[in-house]
C-alpha cells in the first residue's frame, strides 16, 4: 500500500490542543473565547477533510513521532476507518460547539472556560485515537480521553456528579489499566509489535485458542467505553453531565472510541482470519447480543429521557461490536458504518433532549406529553433521530441495519438475525411513544386551544436540525463512508 | 567440635568482633532508653572498626612507618623495603575515616537526643510513644 | 576541560564551604553562592554526559593515581545520566526554594544552604565514584545532612523521627561497610572494577556471599525497601519542604543506582543470577513492597505522608525490575530511576507550593484547591498521572518495560502487582482530586458564575515556573523515552 | 521486642560468622588483603610520595579524596549540631556575681538591662566556685597540650599523627578550658563566629589545595603539579599533604569545640559544664 508521510494528522490532533491556552487566557471574554473554538474546530475539520481525497485514492498517510520501542511507537496512520471516524467526530464537534454555546449560556453554567478547554482536549484525543497507527498510540489517546472527560462529567461539582464521576473512573480507568494494559503488553511480548495490520499481528501458531480467547475478552471488556455489559453502568451515570457533553462525548466521541478500539483489535490485532479460525466471533456476538437485548429492555423502563438515550446508546454500540464480530464483509461494513449512522442519529436525540431541558426545564418523559406542539421542530428532529436509531428509512440507520442483517445471513447465523429484529422492535417501543405523546398527547398545564410555539434558542435549534438533516442525507448518499470502510478493511 | 575449635582459635578475633557487634545491635533494637541505644550504636560501629583493623594485622610486622627513612629522604632508597615487615596501612586509613564518621554521627545523634529531651522531658521510648499517641 | 567529572562533585562542595563562611559574615550571599555552585555542577554534568555518549566511559583518576591504588571516578552512561538527574533536580529545586526557605528557616538560611549543598555533594559523589569505600563515606555525608534536615522541619516530631532515622541509617551504612570489609578481606581491593575482576575466581566462597548479602541489606535499608522502610515516611514528611522536595526524589533513587551498580559492575549478573538462587525471593519482596506501599498510602490522611508511602511503593518497582535478571527488566528499572525522580520531584514541588500557602496539607486542608491554585494543581495532576502510569507521561513507559521484563521472566505476580499499584495510585490520587475539586460542596446544582469566583492565591512565580517546567518535562521525557533507552540504557547494558 | 531483637541478633551473628568461615587466619601475611594492594603501598609509597608514614601517605595522597570528604563529614557534623541546637533567645533569668564580695544579683526580667561594671560577672545558676588547684594546673597544662597538638599535626608525615589526631588534641584542650573554668570563659576566648568560620576554612584549605591542582594542569588533588609553587619541589607531595593536614586540624579543632559547646549548653552558650 502506498503511504505518504505528512504532518497533517498531527496538526489535526494538535489544533484543538494548542487553542486551549488561548481559551484560558480569554476566559473573561466569552465571545472571543467562543470564536476561537470555531476557528480551531473549522481548521480541524478542514485538515481532516483535506486528507480525504488521498485516502479515497487508496493511499495511507503516516507519521511516526516517537519511537518508544521497536514496533511500538507513538505514530499516526490515517486509513479508511480512521478517516471515517475522524470526519464524524470533527464535524460533530463543530456542530456541538454551536450547541454548547446556546446550552451553557442558556443555563448560565459556571466554569465555562474549564468546560470548553477540556472539551477541546477531549476532541483532540478522539481524533488522535482515530488516526492511531498502533495499539500503544491508541491506548495513549484512549487514556487521555478518559481523563479529559472526567471534569466534563463532573462539571456540576455536586454530590451527585461526584458519585457519577467516581463510577465513571472506576469503570473506565479500572478496566483500561486492569485489562487492556496487561493484554496489550502481553501481545507485545509475544509478537514484538503493536502495529495494526489487516492480517493481524500474530504469526501462525503464536497464539493458542485459550490464550486468544482470554486476550480477546480482556480487550472487549477492557475497552469499557464501548459499554459492553457488565461494564456499561458508567454511561447512564455519566448522564449527569451537561447535555453537550452527553451529546458529543457519550454518543459520539467517548463511546465510539471504545467501539473503534474494539474494531481495531478485531480487524487490526487479531485479524479476521485468525478469529474465524478459532471461531471466536460467535463468542463476541453472543456477548454483544446480550448487551443489545438487555439494555433495550432497561431503556424501556427509564423515565428520564437522557437515561433512556444512554441505555439506547449501550445497545446500539453493541450493534457495532456485533457487526464486526460477524467477521464477514457485509457484517464488517454494517458494523463500522453504524459508527457514523448512529452518531448522527443519537446526537440529534441528545440535542433534542438538551433543547427541551433548556426551553422547559423538563427531564422526564412523563412530563413531555403535548410538548411536540410547542416545539415542533425539535420533535420532528427527534423523530428523524429515532428513525435512525431504530433503523428505518429514510435515515442512515437503515443502511447499517440492512447490512448487518445481510451479514448475519451471509454468516448463516439466523438466530442472531432474530436478535437484531427483536431489538429493532424494542427500539421502536421505547422511542415512538415519546414522539406520539409529544405530538398527540395532552399537555398537563394547558387546555385546548392554539398552542404558542416555544422553541429553544437558535443556537440549540440549528445544530439539531442540521444533524437530523445529515442523518437523512446519509441514507441517500452513504457512498463515501462505504468506500472508506472498504478501503480501510482491505475489502476492495 | 574438634574441627571447630582450631577454627575458632585461628580466627578468634573475628568471633570477638561478631560478639561485640551483636551486643551493640541488641542494645540498639531492644533497649528502651535512647541514650542506651546510642551507646549500642557506638559499640556496633566500634566492632566494625575492630574488624577492619584486625584485617590489617600481619604476624611479625611493625607499624606502617618506614623506619630507615626517618630524618631524610636519601637513605630511603638504599635499604630495600620488605612488604612483610610492615602491617597493612590501608585498613588503618579506612578506619580513621570510619572513626571520624562514627564520631560525627554520634555528635549529631546526641544533639538530636538533646532536642528530643527539650521537647518531651524524657528519653524513654515507651514514654515518648505515650506522649506522641496522646495528641 | 577534562576535569568536568571532578567539578560535578567539587563545585557544590566548594560552594558549601563558601556559603558556610558567608553564613557568618553576610548571610544574603549564601544563596547566590549556592546557585552558582549548582549551576557549575549541572553544566559539568551535561558536558560529562555528552562526552560519555560521544566517546564512551570516562576514567578520572583522583590525585593522578592509577585505579586500584588511588580513587577513580568511572563515569559510564548510567552514572552520567544519574549525575545529570541529581544535579539538575538539586539546581531546579534550589531556585524554587528561595521563598520557602525564607518562610521556614529564615533565621539560619545560610547554614541551611550549606547543608543542602553538602547533601547534593554526597549524592553526586555516591553516583560518580568507582571506589567502594569512597561510596561509604559519601553515603555518610548524605545521611548526616539528612539527619540534620529532618530534625529542622517539624519542631515537634522532627527530632524524634530523625533520631530513629539515625539508628536505622547507621545500621544500614554499617552493614554496607561490613560488606565492603568482607570484600576487601577476600580480594584485597576496594576499586569496583578491580574487585569485579577478582571475584569470578571466588564464585563459591561463603565470604563473597555474605559480603553480597550485607551490601544488599545495607543498600536496601538506605533505600527503604519494604519492610525496611519504617524510617522513611516520618523522616521525609517532617523535613522542611525545600529539603523534602529534593530528598524524596533523589535519595532513594541514588540508592537504587548503587544497588544496580553493585549488581551490574561489581558482582556481575552471572554471579547473582546463576550462582545464587535468591532472585525470585527478592522479586517477591519487591512485589510485597509495591502492594504494601500502596495499601499503606491508602490509609494516610496527610498528603505528604501519602506521597512518602508512594515512594516506598515505587522502590519496589525498581528493585523488582533490577532483579528480574533480564535486559527488559533492568531497562525498566534504570528508566524508572529517571522517571520516578522527575515525577516525585514534580509531586513534591506541587506539595511545596501548597505548603507555602496552606501551611499544612492534611487531606481536609485541600478543599477547593483547583480554584485557589489552578497552576499548582495542574502540575500535581500531571505528576499524579505519571505515577498512575497514564501515557504519554513518563511513568507509563518505565512501567511498560518493567511489565515486559516480568512477562519475559514469567514473574506474573510482579506484573500483576504493577497493575494493581497503578489502580491503587489512581484511587489515591482521585481521592485527593475529588477533595480539591468538589469540596467545599456547593448547594444544589452549582449554576451561576458565583461558584467559580474563588480568588486565585498561587505560590510565588519562581516556584510556579519550576513546577510547570518539571511537569512538562514529564511528558517530554515520556515521549523521548525511546531515545533515552536507545542512547543510554541499552548501550550501558551491552 | 526483646525476643525479636534476640532472634535478629542471632541471625545476623550467624550470617556474619558463616562469612568468616573462609577467612584467612588472623595475621596471615599471605591473605589477599595483605598482598594485593598493601604491598604496593608499602613498597612504593616512600619513593612516590616521600612520606615514610604510610598511613599518612595513603590517607592524604592515594586516598586523599576520601579524606577530603571525611573532613567534610566533620564539618557537616559541626554544622548540624549548630543548626539543631543553637538557640539565640535570651535566657529569662540571669545571675550576676560581684567578684570581690561574692554577692549575687538575680535578674528576673529578661528585658531589663543592667549596666554592671567589670567587677560583676555573668554567672550560671548552679554556680560552683572553680577549684584553685584545678584551675592552675589546667592553666599550665593547656598551652603544652596545644603545642603538642601542633606537633602531632606537623609531624604527621613522619610519625603517628596527622590532622585528625592533632585537631582532636587541640579541641580537647579547649574543652579542658571549659571544664576547668566554665563555658563562658571558653566562649569569651573564642567567639562562636570564629569557630564557625574556622571550621569551614579548614575544609576549604583542603579542598582549595586539591582544586588548585586542576588549573595547574593536573587532576584534582594531584599535588605533583604544585611543584612550581613550593620551595622544595622534590618533596612537593609531602608538602601538599602537610597543607591538607593543617586544614584538617583546623576544621577538627573548630568542630570539636562547636559540638561540645552546643551540646552541653543546649544551644544557649551560657550555662553548661
Amino acid at each position: 500500500m502506498e503511504t505518504i508521510v505528512s504532518v497533517k494528522p498531527l496538526l489535526a490532533v494538535l489544533v484543538t490542543l494548542f487553542v486551549i491556552p488561548i481559551l484560558v487566557s480569554s476566559s473573561s471574554k466569552p465571545n472571543v473565547r467562543e470564536s476561537w473554538i470555531f476557528i480551531a474546530g473549522t481548521i480541524k475539520l478542514l485538515l481532516v477533510l483535506s486528507m480525504l481525497p488521498v485516502i479515497l485514492e487508496g493511499k495511507q498517510i503516516v507519521l511516526t513521532l516517537f519511537e518508544i520501542a521497536p514496533g511500538a511507537a507513538i505514530a499516526f496512520r490515517v486509513d479508511g476507518l480512521g478517516m471515517l471516524f475522524a470526519i464524524v467526530a470533527a464535524s460533530l464537534y463543530l456542530v456541538t460547539s454551536v450547541y454548547s454555546i446556546g446550552y451553557m449560556r442558556g443555563l448560565d453554567e459556571h466554569g465555562q472556560t474549564r468546560f470548553v478547554s477540556f472539551f477541546a482536549l477531549a476532541i483532540s484525543a478522539t481524533i488522535g485515537a482515530a488516526f492511531s497507527a498502533n495499539l500503544m498510540t491508541l491506548y495513549l489517546f484512549y487514556e487521555v480521553l478518559s481523563l479529559a472527560t472526567y471534569p466534563l462529567v463532573t462539571h456540576h461539582q455536586d454530590a451527585n456528579s461526584r458519585l457519577s464521576g467516581r463510577r465513571y473512573l472506576t469503570f473506565i480507568l479500572g478496566t483500561s489499566i486492569g485489562l487492556v494494559l496487561p493484554a496489550m503488553i502481553y501481545c507485545y511480548s509475544v509478537t514484538g509489535t503493536l502495529e495494526f495490520s489487516t492480517a493481524g499481528i500474530f504469526a501462525a501458531g503464536e497464539l493458542s485458542k485459550p490464550a486468544a480467547t482470554v486476550l480477546l475478552l480482556m480487550f472487549v471488556f477492557g475497552f469499557a467505553k464501548a459499554g459492553i455489559m457488565p461494564f456499561h453502568t458508567w454511561l447512564p451515570a455519566a448522564m449527569v453531565a451537561p447535555t453537550p457533553v452527553s451529546a458529543l462525548l457519550h454518543a459520539v466521541a467517548v463511546v465510539k472510541v471504545g467501539v473503534f478500539s474494539i474494531v481495531r483489535i478485531i480487524t487490526g490485532i487479531f485479524g479476521v482470519e485468525l478469529l474465524s479460525e478459532f471461531n471466536l466471533g460467535v463468542m463476541v456476538m453472543t456477548i454483544a447480543s446480550v448487551t443489545i437485548l438487555v439494555s433495550s429492555c432497561i431503556a424501556l423502563s427509564q423515565d428520564e429521557l437522557k437515561r433512556r438515550l444512554a441505555f439506547s446508546t449501550i445497545s446500539q454500540l453493541s450493534y457495532i461490536v456485533f457487526g464486526v464480530a460477524l467477521l464477514t464483509p457485509q457484517g464488517l461494513l454494517g458494523g463500522v458504518i453504524h459508527i457514523a449512522m448512529h452518531a448522527f442519529g443519537k446526537i440529534t436525540l441528545f440535542f433534542c433532549a438538551g433543547a427541551i431541558f433548556v426551553a422547559t426545564g423538563k427531564k422526564y418523559i412523563s412530563q413531555m406529553s403535548g410538548l411536540g406542539k410547542k416545539m415542533p421542530f425539535t420533535f420532528a428532529a427527534f423523530f428523524i433521530g429515532a428513525l435512525g436509531v431504530i433503523g428505518l428509512p429514510p435515515s442512515g440507520g437503515f443502511y447499517s441495519k440492512w447490512n448487518l442483517i445481510l451479514g448475519t445471513l451471509e454468516a448463516q447465523q439466523t438466530i442472531f438475525m432474530l436478535v437484531l429484529l427483536l431489538s429493532s422492535f424494542l427500539n421502536a417501543f421505547y422511542f415512538l411513544p415519546i414522539i406520539y405523546k409529544g405530538f398527540f398527547g395532552k399537555s398537563e398545564e394547558e387546555g385546548d386551544g392554539p398552542v404558542k410555539i416555544q422553541e429553544a434558542n437558535l443556537c440549540l435549534l440549528i445544530p439539531l436540525m442540521f444533524t437530523a438533516f445529515i442523518s437523512i442525507v446519509l441514507f441517500f448518499y452513504p457512498t463515501v463512508f462505504v468506500k472508506l470502510i472498504n478501503i480501510g478493511l482491505g475489502l476492495l | 567440635m574438634t574441627d571447630l575449635l582450631p577454627l575458632i582459635v585461628a580466627k578468634y578475633n573475628y568471633w570477638l568482633y561478631v560478639i561485640l557487634m551483636m551486643i551493640g545491635l541488641y542494645a540498639m533494637i531492644a533497649k528502651n532508653n535512647l541514650i542506651k541505644k546510642l551507646v549500642g550504636m557506638n559499640i556496633f560501629q566500634t566492632a566494625i572498626i575492630l574488624f577492619y583493623v584486625s584485617i590489617g594485622y600481619k604476624k611479625d610486622a611493625t607499624i606502617p612507618i618506614i623506619q630507615s627513612a626517618h630524618g631524610g629522604g636519601h637513605g630511603a632508597h638504599e635499604a630495600a623495603i620488605h612488604a612483610a615487615d610492615y602491617i597493612n596501612p590501608l585498613p588503618h586509613v579506612l578506619m580513621l575515616t570510619a572513626i571520624v564518621v562514627s564520631v560525627a554521627t554520634f555528635g549529631v545523634a546526641m544533639a538530636l537526643a538533646v532536642r528530643v529531651y527539650q521537647r518531651y522531658q524524657t528519653l524513654e521510648e515507651d514514654e515518648l510513644r505515650m506522649r506522641l499517641s496522646e495528641k | 576541560m577534562d576535569n568536568y567529572p571532578a567539578l560535578i562533585v567539587v563545585a557544590p562542595l566548594l560552594a558549601a564551604l563558601f556559603a558556610g563562611i558567608a553564613a557568618w559574615i553576610e548571610e544574603r550571599l549564601s544563596y547566590p553562592i549556592a546557585v552558582i555552585g549548582l549551576a557549575i555542577s549541572t553544566f559539568s554534568a551535561i558536558m560529562t554526559l555528552m562526552t560519555v555518549i560521544a566517546s564512551g566511559t570516562i576514567h578520572y583518576r583522583m590525585a593522578g593515581w592509577a585505579p586500584p591504588m588511588g580513587i577513580e571516578y568511572r563515569i559510564d552512561l548510567l552514572n552520567a545520566m544519574v549525575l545529570l538527574l541529581v544535579s539538575g533536580i538539586a539546581f531546579l529545586n534550589l531556585i524554587a526554594s528561595y521563598k520557602s526557605v525564607e518562610q521556614e528557616t529564615s533565621d539560619r538560611a545560610g547554614s541551611f544552604y550549606t547543608i543542602y549543598l553538602l547533601f547534593v555533594t554526597g549524592l553526586l559523589g555516591v553516583t560518580a565514584t568507582g571506589d567502594l569505600f569512597n561510596l561509604y563515606v559519601l553515603i555518610e555525608i548524605t545521611s548526616l545532612t539528612s539527619y540534620a534536615m529532618v530534625a529542622l522541619g517539624d519542631k515537634d516530631r522532627g527530632p524524634l523521627a530523625s533520631l530513629n532515622y539515625v539508628f536505622i541509617g547507621v545500621i544500614g551504612a554499617s552493614f554496607y561497610l561490613l560488606g565492603v570489609g568482607y570484600l576487601y578481606l577476600i580480594t584485597g581491593s576496594l576499586n569496583m572494577m578491580d574487585v569485579a575482576g577478582i571475584l569470578p575466581a571466588l564464585k563459591g566462597s561463603s565470604t563473597v556471599l555474605v559480603a553480597f548479602i550485607l551490601c544488599m541489606i545495607g543498600v536496601w535499608i538506605k533505600m527503604a525497601l519494604f519492610p525496611m522502610h519504617v524510617w522513611l515516611p516520618n523522616a521525609y514528611s517532617y523535613s522542611p519542604v525545600a529539603f523534602a522536595r529534593m530528598v524524596a526524589p533523589l535519595m532513594t533513587k541514588v540508592m537504587v543506582y548503587v544497588m544496580i551498580r553493585l549488581m551490574v559492575t561489581v558482582f556481575g549478573f552471572e554471579y547473582i543470577f546463576e550462582t545464587l538462587n535468591i532472585a525470585d525471593a527478592v522479586v517477591w519482596l519487591a512485589t510485597l513492597a509495591i502492594l504494601a506501599g500502596g495499601v499503606m498510602a491508602l490509609a494516610q490522611k496527610n498528603l505528604k505522608k501519602m506521597l512518602t508511602y508512594i515512594i516506598v511503593c515505587e522502590i519496589g518497582y525498581m528493585v523488582g525490575g533490577a532483579w528480574m535478571g533480564n535486559q527488559l527488566g533492568m531497562t525498566g528499572a534504570i528508566l524508572h530511576i529517571l522517571n520516578d525522580a522527575i515525577m516525585t520531584f514534580a509531586l513534591f514541588l506541587a506539595v511545596g507550593n501548597m505548603v507555602y500557602k496552606l501551611k499544612k496539607v492534611d487531606l481536609t486542608d485541600l478543599k477547593g484547591l483547583f480554584g485557589k491554585m489552578p497552576w499548582t494543581m495542574t502540575g500535581f495532576v500531571l505528576a499524579a498521572f505519571s505515577i498512575i502510569g497514564v501515557p504519554p507521561t513518563c511513568g507509563f513507559f518505565s512501567k511498560w518495560y518493567l511489565i515486559l521484563g516480568a512477562l519475559e521472566k514469567g514473574a506474573y505476580h510482579f506484573a500483576a502487582a504493577l497493575i494493581i499499584s497503578s489502580l491503587i495510585c489512581a484511587v489515591l490520587f482521585f481521592k485527593v482530586f475529588e477533595i480539591c475539586f468538589f469540596e467545599p460542596m456547593s448547594e444544589g446544582h452549582g449554576h451561576g458564575e458565583s461558584h467559580s469566583q474563588v480568588a486565585i492565591e498561587e505560590a510565588p512565580i519562581s516556584m510556579l515556573i519550576i513546577t510547570g517546567f518539571v511537569s512538562l518535562s514529564l511528558i517530554v521525557v515520556g515521549l523521548y523515552s525511546g531515545t533515552i533507552v536507545n542512547t543510554i540504557i541499552l548501550p550501558f547494558l551491552k | 521486642m526483646r525476643v525479636l531483637a534476640f532472634i535478629i541478633v542471632c541471625l545476623t551473628g550467624a550470617l556474619l560468622l558463616y562469612g568468616t568461615g573462609e577467612f584467612p587466619d588472623w595475621g596471615d601475611p599471605q591473605s589477599p588483603a595483605s598482598v594485593h594492594l598493601s604491598n604496593v603501598y608499602i613498597e612504593k609509597a616512600l619513593e612516590q610520595t616521600q612520606v615514610p608514614n604510610l598511613v599518612t601517605a595513603v590517607l592524604a595522597d592515594y586516598r586523599g579524596f576520601d579524606t577530603m570528604f571525611e573532613t567534610a563529614v566533620v564539618f557537616c557534623a559541626g554544622l548540624a549540631c549548630f543548626l539543631l541546637l543553637r538557640d539565640f533567645r535570651e535566657k529569662k533569668e540571669r545571675y550576676y556575681r560581684h567578684t570581690p564580695t561574692g554577692v549575687i544579683l538575680h535578674v528576673k526580667d529578661s528585658k531589663k538591662i543592667i549596666k554592671v561594671g567589670k567587677e560583676f560577672a555573668h554567672m550560671d545558676k548552679n554556680w560552683v566556685p572553680s577549684d584553685l588547684i584545678i584551675k592552675s594546673v589546667c592553666r599550665i597544662l593547656i598551652p603544652f597540650i596545644q603545642i603538642y597538638a601542633l606537633y602531632v599535626v606537623a609531624h604527621g608525615d613522619f610519625s603517628p599523627g596527622g590532622g585528625f589526631q592533632g585537631g582532636v588534641i587541640f579541641g580537647s584542650s579547649l574543652i579542658l578550658l571549659a571544664i576547668s573554668y566554665d563555658l563562658k570563659t571558653l566562649v569569651r576566648r573564642i567567639k562562636e563566629k570564629v569557630l564557625g568560620i574556622w571550621a569551614a576554612v579548614g575544609v576549604l584549605i583542603y579542598v582549595g589545595i586539591a582544586a588548585i591542582c586542576m588549573p595547574m594542569g593536573g587532576n584534582f588533588l594531584d599535588y605533583s603539579v604544585l611543584a612550581p609553587l613550593v620551595w622544595d619541589p622534590h618533596h612537593v607531595r609531602a608538602l601538599g599533604m602537610l597543607g591538607v593536614e593543617i586544614g584538617v586540624g583546623i576544621a577538627v579543632t573548630a568542630v570539636m569545640a562547636i559540638i561540645y559547646i552546643n551540646i552541653v549548653s543546649e544551644g544557649r552558650h551560657e550555662e553548661g559544664l
